[in-house]
């Protein structure tokens, strides 16, 4: 299609097709792979059926990235791996090797370049390293946040980079971050997740309600009805008795923001899971009902994730990620492990919550 | 630029990870105009707020999505970024690139953009971060002539995306990169032109490991599985045992429904099929021992979502077994058959998994054509308060009329 | 109390202090008993640490009794437990012995009465009787049943009777029976329940409800806002499409009753269990949406029982009930070694039901 | 009464199960009028329905409750229960007795009533049914007289019932039998006297086994439980392994948190107590070798109730340790407060614990005086959807002057 004239529009092509990107060694073993190995921190090699092998050096990355450093990145690429790189799930950049003498020249230019390498987690050898954290966008770009984004992250990754580099945790652990309910990309299935709140009803300005918004559905987008139109004045009322702050009335109104510096945090939620490996995948469960939105480096949410991550770490069976060590102990002791405090906030009382009320007489003392 | 300048951003620059800061100073030190950005997050810093504006519907001819239009409360302290629009670009499946390929996206970017991005976006795609409503068109046509279109936005598909699948991982039970490809190349229109209630997400995983986090994000979530036997490789499980891995504790402890027994003696594993329920953890830990069967196909969970509005939601098992193989036509007939109820019973801004919850599983597994599953629930329902349809039940009797009878007999 | 004049109205004296009916072995060992071993099916000894032994033998009632009966049961009381006796919670008769050579010429005659001797269980040995069957009124007193209750109990009782003399069973198993959904005495918590429902939505007589029905209140008592009130003609009128028949509105409102011979009849739950001994308590869940209402012997309730208890009975490890053993097993497998069909009816769509969908692709085929 | 006049309920007489229908004739045959409650019932039999009408208050002099009136739609053809009311009568807790005390109860139901008896009702009263409008107040005065008075219907406390308890269970870990007399006697009011939105029932178990069914069954359930260590005697341990227990297989691989381990060798078994979960299950199957702590006391849980209206639902824990000894002080006091709550927030027949859900647990724990508590829940929320108090908050600031202010810079 480049090759049309240019003043045919083209649109609606797509994405290229992923073949165009993929390593001679990947199309020729295809759906062939027989097994995979992890040589050492960040280092894997995935074994074809034909006896082929592809190296994989696993690399952090701070999501943001300017194109200056993606060219730099791609240099390493054309010198270590034919040109060719791919990205993960998690935000990761993966070189992609077939010659295994290339494996520690790249990671030395790859750290010089200042990025780390790891993430990676050996299943046979029950050794798991952290894995980057997922995040939104925050004050970089974003009209809804609650909090920053990537500064929280940055200031979590730093304090547990150890864990990113070395595979030193019993079990895989993914922490997330989402600077508002909304959650671009949805953290709310993680090990352990960050979600930016509001704690204060929106401030309605009448007049860009009166010139901006759509009455009638975002009163009926309230989830709690705390929202009344005010026909007469064209605006919108809220009953601060119902509102818990979703914020879901300012995605729909710009006239009724919630932002309030002093009072918007962080959440922390624990416990979810995505993989089914071993015990279902689960959504995660808020632990600390708020924390102070706290630039630069948030110190209070460090603290707390650490000191979640740390007790687990510590006490974990191989293999057993934060929601089976959770199902093993206990949700009591969770928060006496970890120290957090039980607070009344985490008792759900949102639509029909009896199936988190406990039904039984088991519990630990 | 100088610390002293942004003294809360510097602190980020410190410490072993690589800063964020440091990438749009980069961006600074080669499009002055960055430098406002800078000063907007500084800003955002101190006074713990965004300075983004609400909304600014901006576009590229003939779509209605894939461009976030943003702008900045500060035009006149931040002109460089009084308008800062973001484009989303639809990623390769499976995040695979060329140097040349990148190479291609940051020169358009530094021609038309801030030369900012994110690799990736949470949905999946490229994000180009930053631009005018001027260069939106320029750069959009610049990309279409290299091969790259926009991802999705707004109340439209969202880009779909794929964990990396066959392409370099032996667990997975699908073809996750070309089922991506096909459903992103086939619903192009529903992908660029908002037709619908609110977003709507298709991710695939290879396997139960859903190393993409289809179950949770995705309103469709198409999960490879197979049904037939676990393969083992009884010479294999050996080597691991020689090599020193504990298979009792590791393995045989960890199953979830106990079906797997190791003879300690003989270092061969017996696995009882009928109660295995697949969660790949035996496999994980002894890939080249265990295999799964031959008879694969994908789960579709559907409504998983985020907390905006009735709560986060983990998707629900609506098709345990599906064919998952080209030309993929089972699951667009699915796929199409949601989307048509959604169309017709769907609120403004209700999720899947909201509209699946307030007209009953029974109306919508009914309008889709899915037989009920023991497979769909956790458990049957607790109260007996069910709805019976016209054709179940037997004519109507009043009792008025048996009682009245009764009573001047 | 007794003691006062006749003309002097007693009232508020609550019921006898149990104290008066204890006998002097329980008195004397009371809070005192060490343990308890089961002698043979229906006949227990429970020794004190004083060494003092009580011995009880469990009967089986069908809950009604006549006062001749009563009478019957007081003089094999008084011929070998010095006249004392107790019910159980599950409307068992209790005699309560001192005398072990007493005991087989006491269940010879009550056995005699028409009586069985049963219900125990030995939870050392791991071998479980059935207990009784508790249940409601149904068409001997209730206004309103959809189906009658006394009758099916009888009919599952003779059909389980080995059961319930033997201790056959690898774990308790509670059967409970309503004949409506107000469910009194609650019986949403056993290994099986049987449940009369309705299926189709009141039939209203616009001239009771006028006479004898407050609207508002009625109206408002509808979970699924199925009614609307016709405030012009003082009546009710009903969505059909929301209603699901629970029946609140007949309770509240003489006009408007779901009887419908044809169409009510009887839902069967399992998987429910109230002790904590090993797993949790929790609800039972249905597992047939429905079944006719087919007296004199409902046999298609009793083989649907039937078919739960035997294939559970024929599976299960010991001690596990049936909620233990579809936890191990999985509902899947519960509805193929049941042969019960899974009908779209169970899935739940009441309020939020989420929590009750699979959320994982953990399952077995 | 002949079997070809009553065909249907014949059939009921058939079978080693005692049949209810020869207790009916048995009271007929004294009694000719409940030939006509035969008959009644095999036409409701015959015709699938009930053919008792809907209400009719009856009730006997200051009280509100205790008595079921019902009226036949058949008494035209069955006059001998045109009038057929049921009088709910407090059974004795743990309902022991004496002959004598059942034989007064005897002769007063022959004299008053139609001889027919429900030993006992779903509540635990002892049920008396069938009896006329004018022989409700006689009955009433002779009950007593002898000592016997109602329990409770409607609106209202309904009567407490309690296991056998310290009577003759080795388990108990409360007096239950007194403190259900306690609480009966101290709430006479409220059992007889309608005064709340809906019923409200206490049950009382002894310990977690729950052989009456408190958890799902009342509003307030109180059941006993421990906090310290279980105490082993390990040479009746060695007794029962001697004896062919197999107690790996029957009590440590059922314990639910794996906190007791068993040497084979020594036979011998530890508890790790800080895990375990106080189920019952090893206590139950080796009475003689393992007693309960000395630290006794009760759980509370509340909201136990049938489907109508908002589902059924399993107590949940409120308060996780509280004392439950003589005089009951806390337990009134908690109670009492709870009552406090409904009274003033209930609506007309909602429940307990649908006035939970209604306006949060949060609310409701902080109007009883009862501070949150981990074993309160199952698991914590998924939705970070909860409310602030005013007090817990710093000043608001207004985004739009932060805003404004940056604009006009």
């Amino acid at each position: 299609m480049a090759s049309e004239p240019v003043e045919e529009y083209i649109s609606d092509i797509g994405p290229p097709h992923y073949e165009k990107f993929l390593p001679p060694v990947i199309k020729n073993n295809y759906g062939k792979w027989a097994y995979h190995e992890v040589l050492k921190p960040g280092v894997l090699v995935h074994v074809a059926e034909s006896g082929d092998k592809i190296y994989t050096v696993r690399v952090g990355s701070p999501r943001l990235l300017s194109i200056y450093t993606i060219r730099e990145l791609c240099d390493i690429a054309d010198k270590y791996c034919d040109g060719y790189l791919r990205f993960t799930s998690r935000n990761n950049i993966e070189f992609l090797l077939t010659d295994e003498s290339k494996i520690d020249p790249l990671i030395e230019e790859v750290e010089k370049l200042g990025f780390p390498v790891g993430g990676t987690w050996d299943a046979t050898k029950a050794k798991y390293a952290l894995s980057n954290i997922v995040h939104t966008q925050g004050w970089i770009h974003c009209h809804t946040p609650a909090i920053d984004a990537s500064g929280p992250v940055k200031a979590l990754m730093d304090a547990l980079f150890d864990h990113f580099k070395n595979m030193d945790l019993p079990g895989l652990c993914r922490i997330s971050l989402a600077c508002c309910l909304n959650m671009c990309g949805a953290v709310h299935a993680s090990d352990i997740s960050l979600v930016g709140i509001h704690r204060t009803p929106p401030m309605v300005d009448d007049d860009v309600v009166r010139r901006t918004c759509e009455l009638p559905s975002t009163v009926a987008g309230c989830p709690t009805g705390a929202l009344r139109p005010d026909m007469k004045n064209k605006t919108i009322k809220v009953d601060k008795e119902k509102c818990m702050y979703c914020g879901n009335c300012y995605t729909m109104c710009p006239g009724m923001p919630l932002f309030d510096p002093e009072n918007g945090g962080v959440a922390i939620l624990a416990g979810g899971k995505l993989s089914d490996a071993r015990s279902p995948a689960r959504l995660s469960k808020v632990v600390v009902p708020y924390l102070p939105n706290n630039p630069p480096r948030w110190p209070e949410v460090v603290d707390t994730v650490k000191a979640i991550l740390e007790a687990w770490a510590a006490e974990a069976k191989p293999h057993e990620r934060i929601a089976e060590w959770i199902d093993r102990i206990g949700w009591e002791k969770f928060f006496e492990k970890t120290g957090i405090e039980f607070k009344v906030q985490l008792i759900d009382d949102f639509r029909q919550p009896r199936h988190t009320f406990r039904t039984t007489t088991q519990f630990r003392w | 630029m100088s610390d002293e300048e942004f003294p809360l951003l510097s602190e980020l620059k410190k410490g072993p990870w690589p800063s964020f800061v440091k990438e749009i100073e980069k961006t600074a030190e080669k499009k002055p105009e960055m430098k406002d950005l800078l000063k907007q997050l500084e800003r955002s810093y101190e006074d713990k707020i965004t300075y983004w504006k609400h909304g600014g519907i901006v576009s590229v001819k003939g779509y209605g999505g894939g461009v976030i239009g943003r702008y900045s409360f500060l035009a006149k302290e931040c002109p460089g970024v009084a308008e800062f629009h973001t484009m989303r670009v639809n990623q390769p499946a499976g995040w695979f690139y060329t140097s040349d390929a990148l190479r291609t996206i940051c020169d358009i970017w530094e021609k038309y953009g801030s030369g900012l991005t994110n690799m990736h976006g949470s949905t999946g795609d490229i994000i180009l971060l930053g631009t005018t409503t001027q260069n939106l068109q320029p750069c959009f046509n610049e990309l279409a002539k290299n091969g790259w279109d926009l991802g999705g936005s707004g109340s439209a598909l969202r880009t779909p995306s794929a964990c990396v699948g066959p392409a370099r991982c032996e667990f997975a039970l699908i073809d996750t990169l070309e089922l991506c490809y096909d459903l992103t190349i086939t619903y192009q229109d529903e992908l660029h032109r908002p037709m619908w209630p609110y977003k709507f997400k298709f991710k695939i995983a290879g396997c139960p490991n859903d190393c993409v986090a289809a179950k949770a994000r995705s309103d469709f979530a198409i999960v490879g599985t197979w049904k037939d036997e676990i393969k083992i490789n009884q010479e294999e499980v050996k080597k691991y045992a020689e090599a020193g891995v504990d298979i009792k504790t590791q393995v045989v402890d960890n199953c979830p429904t106990k079906c797997i027994e190791y003879d300690e003696e003989k270092k061969e594993l017996k696995i009882d099929n009928s109660n295995c329920v697949r969660c790949m953890h035996c496999i994980n830990v002894l890939p080249k021992a265990l295999k799964p069967g031959d008879e694969r196909g994908a789960v579709i969970l559907m409504g998983g979502k985020a907390p905006i509005l009735e709560g986060p939601v983990m998707g629900w098992v609506v098709v345990p077994f599906i064919k998952a193989e080209k030309p993929f036509d089972e699951i667009k007939e699915l796929a199409e058959a949601v989307w048509d109820f959604w169309d017709e019973n769907g609120k403004f801004r209700e999720r899947l998994a909201e509209l699946i919850e307030r007209v009953g599983m029974m109306r919508f597994l009914e309008a889709i054509g899915v037989e009920p599953d023991p497979r769909m629930i956790k458990e049957p329902r607790a109260n007996p308060f069910y709805f019976w349809r016209e054709e179940d039940l037997k004519e109507r009797t009043n009792p008025w009329e048996i009682w009245r009878r009764a009573e001047s007999e």
